[in-house]
């Protein structure tokens, strides 16, 4: 069974012509960055307030008033509710993207020994990495979260550790929800690996041996670098998953991006604006990291490996 | 600070607290139930909570928790109906009215609500 | 009498011209084997009598009509093709990969169906192996399955596209001696091979492609020993040697 | 917080409750996963064999839904469906699409894999077109998307979780509910341990059950695994 076909679903798929999804990932990316900026920096040097919105939203809400019952006028209420709810969305993706970007690259460090010993390790230790994968690919996500949060209550001795809460550092409820998403993640990432390194020919590692490689360099200098090339899809469609699933972060009280915008929603009831402006983020955030490991993909590409 | 989501006492802590710089929005922690803040307020991982006097009480009865104070919001119990559906209006009205008019209304509201 | 025509051909990949005005007509009866070097267009040209490929002008007749002026299902109906890598349904059993033709586009019924089916499977020699999967065969009898297929459509001509390429040497003698029945039993054949041996003992004409063009067209005895033009002895002379003998 | 002999009392004696809360699991996979076949074959077709247009469609649609959260999915069903139906065909609804969006995609690969040469040998024929789907590639597709099938089918049954953000009674949510009362506090820890017991006991039997399907519905000798 190839790679591919344990990958839950397929990479989400970037459509659209070349000019008009670079402008479109600029737009994107701008207003967040240029958000961020001004949330971190720009409003003490302005005098200004970091909650207050950039975009013009009080003549969205005078333009809605003017053009009240017609189509346009929907448009602008739309525009000004959305208007009012970007700034705590856009804080809340800083915190979905370092969720996911912590989440995955640590993940990784643990998923690939992980692999490593579910294929080349003794039989204690490839049943104990085969044990860690199962059980945490058996159980949903959510569970897990929920065990950490509510019944380990995590976050009660995350919060004594000093540098919790301070500064860029997360507070512990994302420490646990990150931790959590760690756990989960690494052992989806070294299900990808270990059937990529699977699809590696075993002729490879019995060349490597032949020239009188070690077991250990053979798997480091040849079936992992070729393994790891299979692995790409499954990885990246890993980070597209991790990226949706973190919003399941907003159960056990993390501020991310879903959370942000549920809260303002169950307060003025604005669902349809607050789950479009949640969804069209979350879709920035899918294509960017699709568009980007596709780039990835073909960067690393070697002819004739991996189709 | 912790409240559930779209209540009044989160709209209190925004607007006091938060508004004016008096809480950092980073320590306020919004709940989808007042059980999961008042759990919360228990672990340790918050310091207090906002929530409806009654509510409040009975969580002070059951739980190592107590009621710092009351912050008189004057707010009104009442029924949520859509605008349009008047008939379901007059007969919950109707209701109230002869619940209040026999004295159900009082004893109701003193074996939920307390003293 | 003619029974298929190629006028004036033209088709091109690209920028690339891979027939490049093919004219030429194959008599009811014949066997007509196309030779040439890799590239030459002969698959393609093959190709575009069921229109599996389409042209870019010219045009193609069979029986008098263009293949152009009728629905394609019909006129595939008349046209049975044999692939180079068989083809055959996998999911399908010998049997039911001739039944399924014969019941969905001749409407046959469900017993109609097997009893021809199990005829042709005979005509081919592999009444036996009707409930074994394709995957269960060898080579050769997949593409004696893939022939009998291709016969139960009762079609006018039948198209090969280097039938004998994928098999083992060992195997491509008994689905050459099935061609060989066929064409004795008077079915217009058109070839892509590069099989010699049959090309020799029983073509009734050659015809060289190369670079899309149609180089030279004779009897077999003709293009072998007195070829006209000097890269038809050069590809022939060149092919024996990697095929070995002559007459298989 | 140790794991208490009391709190595995409380959970026993609420096994009914619980159980309920199975039975919805259960019932809303099954749903989920039989829509999301029903939407997605016929998606993974037009994706394969559709003309531009539909194609593009199809194409622009699953992307839309797979660059979306489950949790905003399964609330937008909820909260914005015009008509009032029960949470649990919100969630259907919900699962349903998504999964859709995504066995699009592995029918799609399945439909490739079984090769053109396939579908040119059924058109040799005089099959048409729609005929040739039918009958020769979908049958041989869903044998080899059984693997690609089985993932999504205990994708879809941690997926129901979610349904906890539209209060739906299903596992989680009750397991959180139960956590939730009195003496449910102490228990916590034990709560969602058995609870993720259950979920992994779930998935290990669908896997197992499933992993026996493919080799019934596997051609002999074949590769149609």
């Amino acid at each position: 069974m190839s790679a591919a076909s344990t990958v839950r679903g397929r990479v989400v798929k970037v459509t659209g012509g070349g000019l008009f999804r670079w402008l479109a990932f600029g737009v994107f990316w701008g207003y967040l960055v240029v958000r961020w900026l001004y949330q971190w920096v720009g409003a003490d040097l302005l005098g200004m307030d970091p909650r207050a919105p950039l975009l013009p939203v009080e003549t969205f809400r005078t333009l809605a008033t003017t053009w009240d019952g017609t189509r346009i006028g929907g448009l602008f209420s739309f525009l000004r509710v959305a208007g009012d709810a970007l700034p705590a969305a856009v804080t809340g993706t800083w915190l979905t993207i370092i969720l996911t970007v912590v989440a995955m690259a640590a993940g990784l460090v643990i998923a690939v020994p992980l692999a490593v010993t579910r294929v080349y390790g003794g039989p204690v230790t490839r049943w104990a990495a085969l044990g860690y994968t199962e059980l945490i690919r058996g159980t949903p996500l959510l569970a897990q979260l929920f065990v950490l949060y509510y019944g380990l209550s995590l976050s009660a001795t995350l919060r004594e550790l000093p540098f919790v809460g301070e500064g860029f550092i997360p507070a512990q409820a994302a420490l646990v929800a990150m931790i959590g998403f760690i756990i989960n993640s690494s052992a989806y990432q070294a299900e990808y690996i270990r059937s990529a390194l699977q699809s590696v020919e075993v002729g490879q590692l019995t060349a490597g041996r032949a020239v009188g490689l070690s077991k250990l360099q053979t798997i480091r200098r040849i079936v992992l670098p070729q393994g790891l090339r299979y692995g790409i899809p499954g990885w990246s469609n890993e980070l597209v998953y991790l990226i949706k699933y973190s919003s399941l972060a907003a159960f056990i009280t993390v501020p991310e991006l879903y959370k942000r915008t549920r809260d303002i929603a169950s307060g003025n009831f604005r669902y349809f604006e607050l789950l479009v402006v949640a969804g069209v983020i979350y879709l920035g955030l899918v294509l960017s990291a699709s568009a980007l490991m596709g780039r990835v993909e073909q960067r690393v590409a070697i002819p004739g490996l991996g189709e | 600070m912790g409240a559930q989501s779209g209540t009044t006492g989160e709209e209190t802590i925004q607007d006091e607290l938060i508004a004016n710089g008096e809480l950092e929005e980073s320590n306020y922690t919004s709940y989808d139930n007042y059980v999961l803040a008042v759990e919360d307020l228990e672990n340790g991982n918050i310091d207090a909570i906002v929530i409806d006097e009654p509510v409040g009480d009975t969580f002070a009865n059951q739980r190592p928790v107590e009621v710092a104070f009351i912050y008189e919001t004057n707010e009104q119990y009442g029924f949520g109906m859509r605008t349009d559906d008047d008939d379901l209006t007059t007969a919950v009205n109707e209701g109230l009215q002869t619940v209040r008019d026999d004295g159900t209304y009082e004893d109701l509201t003193a074996e939920w609500f307390g003293s | 009498m003619t029974l298929l025509e190629f006028a004036d051909v033209h088709q091109s990949y690209g920028e690339e011209e891979v027939l490049d005005g093919i004219s030429f007509g194959v008599d009811r009866g014949a066997v007509e084997v196309i030779i040439g070097p890799s590239g030459s267009g002969k698959s393609t040209l093959l190709r575009c009598v069921n229109r599996l490929t389409d042209i870019d002008s010219g045009d193609i007749r069979l029986d008098g009509t263009s293949i152009y002026a009728r629905d394609e299902n019909e006129l595939r109906q008349q046209v049975g093709m044999v692939f180079q890598d068989f083809n055959l349904f996998a999911h399908l059993t010998a049997l039911e990969n001739v039944t399924l033709g014969l019941r969905r586009v001749r409407g046959f019924s469900k017993e109609e169906a097997v009893a021809d089916a199990h005829d042709h499977l005979e005509r081919v020699g592999l009444l036996e192996q009707a409930e074994s999967y394709p995957a269960e065969l060898s080579g050769g009898q997949k593409q004696r399955v893939g022939i009998a297929r291709a016969l139960a459509m009762d079609p006018e001509i039948m198209l090969f596209d280097e039938p004998t390429s994928a098999l083992d040497p060992e195997l491509v003698g008994e689905v050459v001696s099935v061609m060989r029945d066929l064409a004795e039993e008077g079915m217009t054949m058109l070839v892509v091979t590069h099989e010699m041996g049959f090309a020799r003992s029983t073509a009734s004409r050659l015809t060289f492609l190369d670079d899309g063009r149609l180089v030279e067209q004779g009897p077999p005895e003709q293009l072998f020993e007195r070829p006209e033009h000097e890269r038809t002895g050069t590809f022939l002379r060149r092919l024996t040697e990697l095929h070995g003998g002559i007459d298989r | 917080m140790l794991l208490q002999s009391g709190a595995w009392e409380y959970i026993a004696a609420n096994w009914v409750y619980l159980g309920w809360g199975l039975v919805f699991t259960v019932c809303l996979t099954a749903v989920s996963v039989v829509l999301g076949f029903l939407l997605g074959l016929p998606a993974g077709i037009i994706e394969t064999y559709g003309s531009g247009y539909s194609r593009g469609l199809v194409e622009r649609a699953g992307v839309l839904v797979r660059g979306t959260p489950i949790v905003i999915i399964l609330v937008a069903f909820y909260f914005l469906f015009p008509l009032t139906i029960a949470a649990f065909w919100a969630a259907a609804l919900g699962l349903g699409i998504r999964s859709a969006a995504y066995q699009s995609q592995i029918f799609r690969g399945a439909l490739q894999s079984v090769g053109d040469g396939q579908m040119e040998a059924a058109r040799s024929v005089g099959m048409s077109k729609l005929d040739a789907i039918r009958r020769v590639t979908v049958p041989q597709a869903l044998r080899r998307s059984i693997p690609g099938f089985q993932n999504e089918f205990t994708i879809v049954l941690k997926d129901t979780s979610v349904a906890y953000a539209i209060g739906l009674g299903e596992l989680l949510t009750r397991g959180t509910n139960l956590y939730l009362t009195e003496q449910g506090n102490t228990a916590v820890l034990e709560i969602f341990l058995a609870i993720s017991a259950v979920y992994f006991v779930l998935t290990m039997t669908t896997n197992l059950s499933l992993d026996a399907l493919g080799r019934r519905f596997a051609i002999p000798g074949g590769e149609g695994r």
